[in-house]
């Protein structure tokens, strides 16, 4: 096993990956750009590097930058996370070429699955279902009509180089084929820099669900069933479970089979992810995500294997050591993704500085965060902050456990999603497990879900009459305040007298 | 004092009376028996209404305009006392008759789809507005005519600010 | 089921019965001191009811005010949580000749277990193993020690109303007896109001060993297997764990069979715990705890079952509804007490008001917390605010988490015990499993034990640097400051017009 | 400026030196390389030294008396800069040859058991004080006579607070 690894990312996933390192033995080096310096995982890490810059494009996402921060910590393999580099074929060479362990799958299969057609291709000889469509790229307008005349409406237009919702538009009549083929050619270049589409059928209350899977370098693998991914909005997820309602325990094994099939096919090694659309019994391919994934703690939950565990001890070599017979799936676990985005108003990003925190607890509630008072959340990074997860022994149960848990929950300072999951959850048919991936874009959340209105109203009346009388005390109050209260925080970076370079200042 | 409180978009009015060093809360016209205790200087309340309903409250904002989460309900308040709403009444009547649209999110203006002085349609795209990496149109709430453009291409602009002009057709 | 019950209690454990309540669609209805009106377990319940006073004395001690609690919220049930009035036999027949449910074992039970001397003579009767020693009360020193000498040295004195570790002493040579005999019986006669002492063999290396069980209302019982208790100062418990390393399955099965035993032996009803002391293969009987433990999490975690949902059931005329059978132990769990006190200075108690709050989190960790910022830590209240529980697949995984989380967590304002706890955990005895009940009294805890003495030195003189640096500020910033920022929290009790009482006025 | 800082009671020097505009940091009288950065207004710090060893600190007290938690470790911390240094030395100095047993915990006092004017034994108990419902008995941490007595049985006293005033044995 590793001595000491990096974590080439931020934020919750990164405090997660610091955990289990921890937790193993290991040490831990974060790295962190400028807007990061005060954030948790470099505080919890063993050793810190600074990469310089305020945006992602001048920290995070520079390979070299990363590369010399692994080499001047000592660590001998490099964990990519989820985002930034996780799912770049050319930096996992990078690393292995610089004599690093890459802490993800080979950089071979990365690049098979990143490019959706070209995934498509392989998984149809590999015998796994694909949605009905075209495997090959449409050039024009006219070809995209053609297609779709052939496959049969409704179709989905899709970015080649896409994912997360990016470059995707539905189109249920030839009519609207024009707008929409620009749109998602537009997006797609600006957001992946590769205009290329595909078109596939699109599917009527179609539910979005993926298998977790994990490979060891020696050919063996196991799947960990499934997760249900449908409550989403423009393919950004907010609420996921493990297992799904639809699924019983033949549909997972068979499920479960493609899953593997699909990662043999790519000689895939670690933990992936094979996401299937879902609709009236049928299943099919959509795409591998050879990372570790956002909602992943729910299997872990469910199964009660560590994920980030498994990750490391495949790329340092070990044989996973167990079967399929192995995996046991207990209880009903649910996430619900703790964004800063004002979901009343079409779930908009919301920016600030985190005042006030309070996070729920008690049995079978677990916190995934990068949270801290006096954080600031700004639009450079992804909005999610937390993420909230609950195991229970059935899902009814774990229903009721993640609504107390978000009653618990506070924070202020931002508006966060957490008001959109809880109306969720407390929606009867969500309750009953019927659902599709349309749910939430259905639901109404710019109607209010709270009955205490009248409550509210009464307190912020009362609340500011306080606040009027402390400002007519201010000026003779302000001298009674100690020398520890600030008005805001202080930052210094100290160099030694010899003056060799701060461990702080810029790789 | 009285207080007129939006409370996700629902007229309240609040009546605070202090009488003998007691503070009486009266709700749209109902006196409310309240126990209102704040646990910290984080906007933390605790509220007891009526018979017991406890309630634990987070408030933040400033004097005109609060977010109050209640049991993982989020409310968004808009308060005015008397005075601020004769005053508000006022600035109104004097700028009616023309209508900004504003962006409801930080991002960046990715392209320009009218110029100034075009005719609009309700519901035409304006402009295409980037933020978190996805594309939004930013269609015209009302038919009109274009009176201004305030942000250019590749601007980044903030939540709030103005972005295009528009005078409405009725008054046009 | 109830529709809604009261909880008779405060602090975590109040919110942890809260908790499992709401989650099974109970209301709740706390009740709360003068003390304590802004605490968490007020704030989180459906209702709360105003006890009036400030000490323990004048609110939660006093039956009649519970009662009228109950009453004035509708509430069917109530649970007692630990302490206070949980193992007071006339309460909980007063809450039962009141028409309402008693969330506890019948008056009988308690009554029986809550006497040292009259539970040995009942224990002695249904065959349990005793510690050797006499089951009456000896008069004086004389007595005492020609019963010494009948059982051998080492003896413990006990009292005979005792819990705690009040009123306990050790002694080795008859020449001590004097003195124990008297401070032991002073100290019972001031805690207990009852002096009578019994006197038992003292056992070498012992563990404290208990078994959790569950009886329900017809006739059924399950244990759910041991918790290891060992580590503990002066009877009060810092850490605890489940499983035992000392306990193999025969074992626990042995034990478990005993501990159904006493219960059958007082027609026990709801959750308890029956103690033992475990010296080199052989248990005793020690006491049952006729109620919720503090350490009860750890059960939960190792056996998925919620003891609170449990005792609510039972409670409420449910049977069990399964057998020992369906009791499965997985993996390992720990419990670190965060008490205010100060550890390194003998475990005194610290107070103060709580400023800086941070929790740990990720993979199996629960928090189980009364916690909030700006709480006040008083002497007048039990010093434990927050419980820290971990499960990982092994002992050594959970050691490693504990460690970890204790890392991570922070708590300024008061002392708190986390540190002596971590140190406990960096010891490779503890690690091996090798301790006894005398393990913590025996480290040397005012030894530091962080490695980082020159960097605590160089960050407090910055710190005080920059502190100075703010004061010489202060007079021109103070006019900067917004109304929202306030040296301290205010307090209000509104009544409305017509004069009615206020609910949060004295009940 | 120099400090001297006790760190669980060891003793260690820092010199802080601005020179242009940089904080220069010597502990021990050995350079340190330390990112100093606060996090919050509530004693949050992250420290990082040397070739990038990081640290969340937190730290709490006044100016001269701190508690600082590094990974869970607690660190007692008493300082001291030049000038205060030689106040209290010239302070200690002028107060010697008595001594007072205080209270470490705030407490009731149960029980007196010397009077003043007793010769003790060190080890001897003066008094029992109940905390935390817990007796404890204070010993005398030296052989001498007691020269007065600040408590009374059944005095509720605060950390701190003197309870006897003892004369050593090898004073007298």
């Amino acid at each position: 096993m590793f001595d000491r690894i990096l974590v080439a990312n931020r934020g919750e996933i990164a405090l997660r990956i610091l955990r289990t390192a921890r937790e193993m033995g290991i040490e831990t080096v974060a790295v962190y750009s400028d807007f990061d310096q005060r954030a948790l995982h470099v505080r919890m890490a063993h050793q810190a590097i600074a990469l310089g810059g305020e945006l992602p494009s001048e920290s995070y996402l520079v390979g070299e930058k990363i590369l010399d921060a692994a080499k001047r910590s000592g660590a001998q393999a490099i964990h990519p996370g989820y985002g930034f580099l996780a799912e770049n074929a050319a930096f996992a060479q990078a690393v292995m070429d610089a004599g690093l362990a890459w802490i993800g799958p080979p950089p071979n299969a990365i690049e098979v699955m990143g490019d959706k057609i070209i995934s498509r291709r392989a998984m149809k000889d590999a015998g796994v279902p694909l949605v009905p469509g075209l495997t090959d790229a449409v050039d024009d307008v006219a070809e995209a009509i053609a297609a779709a005349e052939e496959i049969g409406y409704p179709v989905a237009i899709k970015a080649a180089a896409g994912g997360g919702g990016k470059g995707i538009r539905i189109v249920r009549d030839p009519a609207e084929m024009d707008t929409a083929f620009r749109t998602a050619s537009g997006e797609a270049v600006s957001a992946f820099g590769d205009g290329r589409l595909y078109i596939e059928r699109y599917l009527d209350q179609p539910r979005h669900i993926e298998i977790q899977v994990l490979f060891d370098a020696h050919g063996d693998a196991v799947h960990l069933g499934e997760r249900e991914c449908s409550i989403q909005r423009r393919h950004q997820k907010l609420i996921e479970e493990c297992p799904s309602v639809v699924i019983d325990e033949e549909m997972r094994e068979k499920m479960g089979e493609v899953a593997l099939q699909a990662g043999h096919a790519v000689k895939y090694e670690g933990a992936g992810t094979v996401e299937f659309l879902w609709s009236g019994g049928e299943f099919f391919f959509l795409e591998m995500n050879t990372r570790l994934q956002v909602e992943h703690p729910v299997t872990e939950m469910v199964t009660g294997i560590d994920l980030v565990r498994e990750q490391l001890r495949v790329a340092s070599g070990e044989p996973l050591g167990y079967g399929q017979d192995a995996i046991e799936m207990r209880g009903h676990s649910i996430e619900v993704r703790i964004n800063a985005e004002d979901t009343a108003a079409g779930f908009v990003p919301s920016v600030g500085t985190v005042k006030n925190l309070r996070f729920p607890g008690g049995a079978g509630v677990r916190i995934d965060s990068c949270l801290y008072r006096g954080m600031e959340v700004g639009l450079a990074y992804d909005p999610m902050l937390a993420k909230v997860i609950v195991h229970a022994h059935d899902r009814d149960t774990a229903i009721r456990r993640m609504r107390r848990v978000l009653e618990e929950l506070n924070v202020s300072g931002v508006r966060i999603s957490a008001p959109a999951a809880l109306a969720v959850l407390e929606e009867s048919a969500f309750q009953e497990g019927d659902f599709d991936t349309h749910f939430l874009e259905a639901l109404d959340l710019s109607k209010p879900h709270g009955n205490e209105e009248q409550l509210a109203a009464a307190v912020a009346a009362i609340y500011r009459r306080h606040r009027a009388a402390d400002r007519a005390l201010a000026v003779s109050g302000a001298a009674r305040k100690g020398w520890r209260e600030r008005s805001r925080a202080m930052t210094s970076a100290y160099s030694q007298a010899a003056g060799r370079p701060s461990a702080g200042g810029d790789a | 004092m009285k207080y007129f409180v939006k409370v996700n978009g629902h007229d309240h009015e609040v009546v605070l009376t202090e009488r003998l060093g007691e503070l009486l809360v009266e709700v749209d016209g109902e006196p409310m028996d309240i126990v209102y205790e704040e646990v910290d200087s984080l906007g933390q309340v605790l509220a007891i209404t009526g018979e017991g309903a406890a309630f634990g409250v987070s408030i933040e904002g400033d004097s005109q305009r609060a977010g109050i989460t209640i049991a993982g309900h989020f409310y968004d308040i808009e308060i005015e006392d008397e005075r601020e709403r004769a005053a508000h009444a006022a600035a109104r009547a004097a700028g009616a008759g023309g209508g900004s649209v504003k962006s409801v999110m930080p991002g960046v203006v990715v392209s320009l789809l009218v110029a100034e002085g075009d005719e609009v349609e309700e519901g035409q795209p304006l402009l295409v507005l980037e933020a978190m990496k996805m594309q939004n149109e930013i269609v015209a709430p009302v038919a009109g005519a274009v009176v201004r453009i305030h942000a250019s291409e590749g601007e980044a602009v903030s939540a709030g600010a103005k972005l295009v002009d528009l005078k409405a057709a009725e008054e046009a």
